[in-house]
């Protein structure tokens, strides 16, 4: 679904990623590692089209990503669920209406829909904040929320950004264990992480591959892991 | 224009999902409301002008007198050379002496009737219908001077003609005030849209994010904005109009300098005031919210 | 007053850390500018209609006039008559017959000099010096015919007096429009203000984190607000007052009608409208600034 | 320096601190677990006074907390140097403006001061970034820009929350050491992380007590890490 191919990106005189090869098909797990700044979250951004690369190809759903006008990208971006590194929210909603949005701006939003969402913030471990307000959110409910905000249209991809950044060990099997249930689903999954501990303990349960990131490059990671 | 009015209508999930605004949109609302019955005020004003111009025009065109004394002998041959001098001279539109009956009863108040006037030496007195413009009092009274010494060019209109003056240069300046006014609030809208979109940067890298489409998030952003300016225009227009018509009129007398309130179908170009307003307000936003959608990058 | 001057020059290090507010700072300087130049139009509306007003009262006070006209034998008892009438009547200050030069004078000009007037059944004439209100007309004209019945009231001033009361209006019209102009000047910059705190209530939090005081926090906005309207309101003000400066004067004959533009001391008054819209920024801004810090929760 | 003394604190209804009993003096360090939502960020920031206690005492450089004035708060914020979760920078002004600006807020900023920007910034690996705005920067380089403005004024007391969360182990390790340094010359130290590898890291270096809040309570947590 998302294909690069001798893909470059730079901000300006500043190359993050050169050649890049990948293809994410459905139903694959990748996760993605790397130093700080290796441009982990730059690569996700030209999976979601946030970015579009300055050299070599890229195409998502069959189209090519640098011919894309704004509203195209909506539409593709119905198909791919995001948790991004900030966790961007609309303040003045409520948690429970945030996570229903990418539902409510394509005016889908019905009664079955509702109990999926009571069912996912449940799993999430954020029925109890339903009401409250994203700025009243701890650090880890934040990411949690985000999550599943992610994956609420049920997308054909799941894109997560150090979906564990801020959460504790039981909590982050949680978020795991769904992400690796949707998987199974045939969703594809791209996970951007720091924490080889994550990246151990899912490996035992799909068949996931380890991308790692090092001067711009993409390198399978070995059996280190 | 259809699509102005489908704005109107709306969409209901983006009005719920984009924030109020507070501020702003409120700030927009009294821009629209003082700027509307500032408008009010000098489209009143611009009116009362123009038909202050056009009677105080209307009424100089026949008001100018040449009164003509000579000796019995002399004065019909000065009458006709005055004549012929007055038609030759420029903004002067026709010239005209009048006979004994109308002059008896010009003077009667003065001095009564039954007076043997052919028998007098009253002067003569030639009636004259200036253009607007009117001629040029100086030369004038120098040629009839040297073509017939026994006439006095009286302009009546001397002291009305600075009164039309005033009157187009009040116009002209409520003219500019109002063409002010629209400038200013379609510019005051345009910032206060823009800094109602930026202030929202968050909240549109957000809404794309989740996969809102342009013109829902536009669409949130100029619905608001044009309603405020709507509403807060046609209330200010109605304040002032108001206003105008609890003012109590001249009266009868008043005909001849005019009310200030608007007459007449001159109302109805003051229900355009909040139409253009709310048009304005579509249009700046619309801009604005395309060039803030061009503007803020993705996250 | 010394905290605003205070205030113009500035904290250096507050100035560089708050952001450049963007368009609401834009906004407060074209709202100051247009607003000050329809104060200024406003303003001179004002004043040039209390001229008109005070000049047009002063001229009324010996405009009208009464003629009377009757058989030879009886008109000096109907002179008397009439103006024994006339010194009663409330609206009349004073009235005064004319003697047979002053008549004489007067007429010259419609029957020329050398009339025995005296010899002639010419009407005699009683000038009145009337209040500004002037006598009720009818009730004068009901009374006139009872006691001289040859005596008829001319009431020159009947097509002055609306003028007065439309000038009266004006002056009513334009101050109500000044105030209008002051009152959305100052909840214009105050909800522009608050919206520019909102949109930086991030920077606020961030700034106190790092262990700014509240005035270091207020003073950036403040200053930077007030400047604006100044800046802005002293250029709207200036084109305003320039405006009116090359508009040509209505020349010598004008003075009748006075001319639009502000005279002598007025334009010290014109000079007071950018400093009244900086100290409203000022206040409004600071007052906006204040509630934002009580309102704005630490993060 | 900061004294808990049966402090409680609740988010209206929502009781999140009950009878806190703690003493932070100069020198100390501490480490503050506890699963995500169970009042970490709460109880820092009552630290840093940006909320007031429900009830209970808590005294801060010897004055109750509960009695300070906005401006009293600031001024003591001063003397403490706090990395806050989500990193609040002021994004219209470059990195190196923004961890200097501890120190413009008082118009202390001299030359003196300016090499030791340089330095800090060196120690966090954000020299090549120094004129990038804070927007532009990967989550990692963001909590390392945090980290760097909170030790900027060299404040008595050091708070972070989360400062690993988005950093590889080379780069906590990094950042850690730099707190340690600091903890030696005799500043105290707060951290909350959900962390354990990294406060074992730690433990070896320096005597640090390891606090876990649960259910409301603060406890000291057992040997086993
Ligand atoms: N908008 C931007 N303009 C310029 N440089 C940028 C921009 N965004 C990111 N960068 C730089 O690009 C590099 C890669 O950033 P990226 O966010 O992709 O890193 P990352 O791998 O996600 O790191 P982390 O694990 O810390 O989140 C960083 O050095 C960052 O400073
Ligand atoms: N402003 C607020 N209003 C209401 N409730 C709040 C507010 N801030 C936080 N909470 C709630 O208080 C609880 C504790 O939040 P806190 O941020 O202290 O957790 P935390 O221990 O830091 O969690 P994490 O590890 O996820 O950051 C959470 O359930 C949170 O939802
Ligand atoms: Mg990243
Ligand atoms: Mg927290």
């Amino acid at each position: 679904m998302i294909e690069f191919s001798g893909t470059r990106f730079s901000y300006g005189q500043d190359t993050i990623l050169s050649d890049l090869n990948l293809s994410i098909t459905p139903g694959s797990f990748h996760f993605l590692t790397g130093p700080s700044g290796a441009g982990k979250t730059t690569f996700l951004k030209l999976c979601y089209m946030a970015l579009t690369p300055t050299g070599g190809g890229l195409t998502v759903f069959g189209k090519e990503a640098a011919m894309l006008t704004r509203d195209d990208i909506a539409r593709f971006r119905r198909k791919i669920g995001v948790m991004h590194q900030n966790c961007q929210f609309l303040d003045h909603l409520s948690v429970e209406d945030n996570i229903a949005l990418p539902l409510r701006v394509q005016d889908k939003f019905t009664e079955s829909r509702a109990t999926d969402l009571a069912d996912l913030m449940d799993w999430v471990g954020l029925s109890h904040r339903a009401a409250a307000l994203p700025p009243e959110l701890s650090g880890g409910e934040r990411q949690r929320a985000a999550l599943a905000r992610a994956v609420m249209i049920s997308p054909d991809v799941i894109i997560a950004d150090e979906p564990t950044g801020n959460l504790d060990w039981d909590m982050a099997q949680r978020v795991l264990t769904l992400l690796v249930e949707l998987n199974r689903m045939g969703k594809a999954v791209l996970i951007a992480t720091h924490d080889l501990n994550i990246i151990r303990s899912v490996k035992g349960q799909v068949n996931a591959r380890v991308l790692r990131l090092k001067s711009g490059q993409l390198q399978l990671a070995g059996s280190d892991l | 224009m259809s699509r102005f009015l489908r704005l109107l209508r709306g969409h209901p999930a983006a009005e719920q999902i984009v924030p109020r605004a507070g501020f702003t949109a409120w700030l927009t609302g009294l821009t629209a409301f003082a700027m509307a019955a500032l408008a009010v005020c000098a489209l009143a004003a611009t009116f009362a002008a123009g038909r202050l111009a056009d009677r105080w025009s209307s009424e100089l065109a026949r008001s100018s007198t040449v009164q003509v004394l000579a000796p019995a002998e002399e004065v019909d041959r000065q009458v006709t050379a005055a004549l012929a001098a007055l038609r030759t001279t420029p903004g002067i539109v026709s010239a005209r002496a009048l006979d004994m009956a109308e002059q008896e009863a010009l003077l009667a108040p003065w001095i009564g009737t039954g007076l043997p006037l052919d028998a007098l030496p009253v002067p003569r007195l030639i009636v004259i219908e200036e253009t607007v413009e009117g001629p040029d009092a100086a030369a004038l009274a120098l040629r009839l001077t040297a073509e017939a010494p026994g006439a006095q060019y009286d302009d009546h209109t001397r002291w009305r003609r600075p009164m039309i003056a005033a009157a187009d240069r009040l116009r002209l300046i409520s003219g500019a005030a109002l063409a002010l006014i629209l400038f200013a609030t379609a510019a005051m809208v345009t910032l206060a849209s823009r800094a109602a979109l930026a202030a929202n940067a968050r909240v549109i890298t957000t809404l794309r994010l989740v996969g809102a489409e342009d013109r829902f998030i536009a669409g949130a952003f100029t619905r608001r904005f044009t309603l405020r300016a709507l509403i807060g225009a046609g209330l200010g227009a109605a304040g002032a109009a108001l206003a105008f018509l609890f003012v109590p009129d001249v009266g009868a007398e008043g005909a001849f300098v005019t009310g200030l309130a608007p007459q007449g179908q001159e109302w109805l170009a003051l229900a355009g005031v909040p139409l253009i307003a709310a048009i304005t307000a579509y249009i700046a936003t619309a801009r604005a919210a395309k060039r803030a959608l061009n503007t803020i990058e993705e996250a």
